[in-house]
């Protein structure tokens, strides 16, 4: 982190990294005990890449996201509270209970979607892009992507065609070093994302995905180059996930000391709140940020609880104007 | 008159002439694409309405599911049926969930252009038919057309059309002529044509096949049978009442198609009509064997579904023998 | 007694214990696979033989295909069928037509595993069961065990067989005990079992929905209505003397799958049997509503095809009214 | 082209290139009274890449190839008079009729297929080097794919695998500037084949893919180094393709005098040529070459003609063992 702290705007985003720990928490106790019901990929640890990237845009920029894309939701600046009814699969979800965890999207803050197929939303991400050439505006696209994302085609298809055209997309391989059971680097030939992308001509730039600091400042930079025009820009954002691979993993196949070392070290919210302290903010003041993004996280929790279920009939909503399951049905 | 292909580069013109958000992308666009369907359209709409692509059809297929997404109607040339398969994820997976995924907040009005069907000796990776496929998935309109107004007509609807819609045009129609009225419109999609009257048997058809069962229905009326031809011109959703209709009349009905039978979208009719209709014989289907298309045109045209296998199926059915 | 996943397993390590060119390729298998499914293979055999793979589907099938064709046997695992999708050219254009293009020149002996079907709240990106589709291509064999005894009898066979061989095993039944003899052995391909005797209709089914079939048939039969549960276990081929045979005693025919209905498989199933059998009731066909799989449990169970749903249809075919 | 050119070892190479150019002539006349009927792909300006690369491959090593493979197939070992057959459609066709020009393949040489699906030949050859690295041989593969083909998803999915499995397979792209009508560079991201292989720490090479000697010694280099268990390499081969994309294709889109003056300069059998006669082989001799190969090939190609049609019935062999559809018939 650079010597200089900006203390308001690192305690705003202390404060965000907390929101989204505090929603994690909340999903994983709520898988646990069975209201959320599917799959859910908690991003606990790495928190700065989602507030750092993500606290840059736009509202009106485009985010596509993951699987593990609840940081990323919350920071474009998706309510807790419908979020919670989504992983629910109650009323009052983004979705409308059909898409759950995997694929919460909120359009009107600019979230396009999270993705269960891991890659695939890189094209997407590069088609919202040339979008937005073709209709001529300033906004730009924010595409998130995990390190194992970058063995499938479609971050070779996406990234160059993302350069052939110019398009203003930002890039961001959040790089926690596993995918699911698997180490990455063990099945990742290179360098990994910042090598391939600059072997396509496109700028690129690593950085410590555990420094909010130093990730805010870098997509700072990136943004701006990105929406003056300079064509794509991929951040390669080295981060840890401090959980199982979902809610419902224990993570056995890692090395547990290797773990709990990683966590000690480098937990953002952990290094964020150090700086703040030898800033001068009162710990008494952070405990009260952590305690009050817990609360209200609690409350969004249990009114999600509280939501029914979804007309079942609503299944036959929202699939086509034409050939809809409604008209043609069995 | 008018050809199959300039039909359907009339209608991909007016609608990016009323509609400044339609535009076209795929591999060699730019030089008119690579059966000329485009030809003269960079020049007028100029390359960034009517992109060239590397070769990347899962990026062509996503990227236009993501400009879709966000204001545009992209036209997809998939170059070859064969080629979208490569593309599969993007359509199925994505393009067509996204909108009932995220509970209506978009919709992703794409067309995707796949050439399909057997043209000459160009073997098994250029030749296929698998509409029945996108009928399968939910969220798709999958579209047939078999005549130069039907190319012009829809393929205009699919583009206005909201929905991601599979536009399949068959490659050994595109010099076929036809009458494409100057004050043509786009068609509702969804809606089957009466290509000949009959009364005796039903012939469901769509594609190049349909030109296949008219000419068998030519014949078949030399030796006293009527024969009806529907030309399905949409898969999905297709004209049930139509179909079910001509059935009532003549008791009898043939589904006939160029793809593979097993598991063709000529089951899901057979077996429609089958749970519906009063047969005076049983519901019959004739489609290619399941094998994969041959090079050597000896073992290519043995998978044909021609007019004289459709005319010999139906005598069969009508339990006459065709005049020696 | 021993579980779906546990056979699996068991005919995965016979067929690599007794054939050393046997191997299995895909993510986290060094781990013992998303599910479980591969557990403990890799501390016997090595990840030579059981080898992780990068998140590349493409590259999965690919290099099992290139590897088929030069003496190897690839099993490969595809973790959710839905990520075969971005396998689909490897899978379709390549692995099933080799051997055809090539004149003979070489076969392709992949077992490409592909889990199907809904599991609480997979929405609709890991729950679909696409076997219609591999029905449809030339080239491929398509299996859908429904239970341990066929998941390890079955698993063996494809393994054993020279042909691309798409095997598609049901989430939902990977708990599901059975009994499996200790000298149970490899099964034909293509043979279809009587799973409940009745005399009034044939249900067809496969995978999953078979277990929903025979909880209907035990239901009926506390009405007084025979209902004849046939498992076809293999789609391509599938058992057509099986399924005639049945009918021709019952000479009813309901055929009642997972898979959404509009073009899937039951429609190849009733056409055929249209076509061929003399009924008392015309066929019938149940499968999933054209639509994407939702979420939340209520949209999603509305999509389901279960036993009332299935008891329900053959009460209307057979005439009998449910006792209220 | 290095100064102490190994004249016996050029003349076999400069023969050998006027073999798959005297082929590719008469598979164009052939395709032009139609005797040909599916689209030819010639290779006419490349035969330096298929004679320099493929030659130095043993028998039993493996070959993957392209649409545009006649001249690999033909360097590999294959047969002229089959494979004109198999053009043809004919009995005595390498693959019996069934897969014509762009799926033709002769496994009994180690020519494993060309493929009509661009790029998918790339995974196909990771995987017969997968193969032969369970198998435990000394085998290597050799994957040759076009300019083009690096944008599709296979290549980095291929590429990745084969690197990350250590395996033996030297990838050639012969970039000849275009893809169909298309010049590549235009919808290519970066420089290309190299940079993009050495981002996956595979080691590459350019060369000049007209000039024979030096993609004779570069291939010779990494063979060895691909056969010694160093993993993969990628060559680089810069060439030009003399005629359209397919025989039926005039070309017009490329500029006639670039054509001109790049055939003119660049041409690898006139280039050989010009070092055998600097090196004292008479001219008389080279055209006596040039006329017995075209000889042969007229030979061939009249013997083809001559041939049937196979057995229409023969369309449902070799579909499959179980339910093929000679027992499932409709
Ligand atoms: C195409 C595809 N293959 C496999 C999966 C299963 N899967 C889900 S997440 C995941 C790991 C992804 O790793 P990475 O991209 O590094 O993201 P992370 O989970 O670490 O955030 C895998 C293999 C999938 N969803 N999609
Ligand atoms: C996946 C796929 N997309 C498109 C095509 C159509 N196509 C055939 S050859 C070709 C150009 C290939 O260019 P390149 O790889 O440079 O090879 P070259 O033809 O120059 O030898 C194209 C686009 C195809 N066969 N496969
Ligand atoms: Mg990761
Ligand atoms: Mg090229």
């Amino acid at each position: 982190m650079t010597a200089n702290v900006d203390v308001a705007r690192l305690r705003d985003q202390f404060r965000r990294m907390n929101e989204i720990r505090a929603f994690e928490l909340e999903a994983i106790e709520a898988a646990k005990d069975g209201r959320v019901l599917g799959a859910i990929h908690p991003s606990i640890g790495q928190e700065a890449v989602a507030v750092g990237i993500v606290g840059n845009l736009r509202r009106d920029d485009r985010l596509l996201s993951t699987h593990r894309g609840h940081g990323h939701t919350l920071a474009k600046g998706a309510e807790p509270r419908a979020m919670m009814c989504e992983l629910f699969g109650r009323v009052g979800g983004n979705c409308g209970g059909k898409g759950g965890s995997m694929h919460i999207a909120d359009f009107g803050v600019g979230m396009l979607g999270a993705n269960g197929v891991v890659s695939a939303n890189i094209t997407i991400a590069s088609g919202a892009a040339h979008a937005i050439k073709l209709l001529g505006d300033d906004r730009i696209v924010c595409c998130l992507f995990g390190d194992g994302a970058i063995n499938r085609g479609p971050f070779l298809e996406g990234l160059n065609w993302a350069k052939v055209f110019a398009l203003p997309v930002l890039f961001v391989c959040e790089d926690n070093d596993w995918a699911a059971t698997t180490r990455t680097r063990a099945m990742t030939a290179g360098e990994g994302a910042k090598a391939r992308a600059e072997s396509l001509g496109i700028a690129a730039e690593r950085v410590d995905g555990n420094d909010v600091g130093a990730v805010d400042e870098l997509a700072r930079e990136a943004i701006a180059r990105v929406r003056g025009g300079e064509g794509p820009f991929l951040i390669h954002a080295v981060t840890f996930r401090h959980t199982g691979h979902t809610s419902a993993d224990p993570g056995a196949y890692r090395p547990a000391e290797e773990v709990a070392r990683r966590i000690a070290e480098e937990d953002p919210i952990a290094r964020a709140r150090a700086h703040l302290e030898l800033a001068g903010v009162a710990a008494a003041d952070l405990d009260a940020d952590v305690a009050q993004v817990a609360r209200a996280m609690a409350e969004d929790a249990a009114f999600a609880s509280a939501q029914p279920y979804p007309d079942a009939d609503g299944a036959f909503d929202d699939v086509q104007d034409v050939g809809s399951p409604r008209v043609m049905a069995f | 008159m008018t050809t199959y292909i300039e039909a359907g580069k009339r209608a991909v013109a007016e609608a990016m002439e009323a509609d400044p958000t339609v535009w076209c992308l795929g591999e060699d666009l730019g030089r008119g694409g690579v059966f000329g369907q485009y030809k003269g359209l960079v020049e007028r709409f100029g390359p960034g309405r009517v992109s060239d692509a590397p070769i990347s059809e899962a990026a062509i297929m996503g990227v236009a599911c993501g400009a879709a997404m966000t204001g545009t109607r992209p036209v997809v040339e998939m170059r070859f049926s064969d080629f979208a398969l490569c593309a599969v994820d993007e359509l199925v997976n994505q393009a067509a969930k996204a909108r009932f995924m995220f509970g209506g907040q978009s919709k992703v009005p794409i067309t995707v252009r796949e050439p399909i069907g057997m043209w000459r000796s160009s073997a098994a990776q250029h030749s296929q038919s698998l509409e029945a496929w996108y009928t399968h998935i939910p969220g798709l309109v999958v579209v047939c057309p078999a005549t130069p107004a039907d190319n012009y007509s829809l393929l205009l609807a699919a583009i206005r059309c909201d929905d991601p819609v599979v536009y399949m045009e068959h490659k050994n129609l595109w010099p076929l002529e036809g009458e494409v009225p100057q004050e043509a419109e786009a068609d509702p999609l969804g809606k089957a044509r009466v290509m000949v009257a009959g009364s005796d048997v039903t012939i469901v058809s769509w594609s190049a096949c349909v030109h296949e069962a008219a000419k068998a229905a030519e014949e078949l009326a030399r030796e006293g049978i009527g024969a009806e031809v529907i030309d399905l011109r949409t898969l999905w959703p297709w004209d049930k009442e139509a179909v079910l209709a001509s059935v009532a009349k003549t008791g009898r009905c043939l589904v006939a198609h160029e793809a593979v039978a097993v598991a063709g979208f000529g089951a899901e009719i057979a077996a429609t009509v089958a749970e519906h209709a009063v047969l005076k014989s049983p519901i019959a289907r004739l489609g290619s064997p399941r094998a994969p298309i041959a090079y050597a045109p000896t073992m290519e045209n043995v998978l044909r579904v021609t007019a004289d296998k459709i005319a010999e199926r139906v005598r069969t059915m009508t339990g006459v023998k065709a005049v020696a």
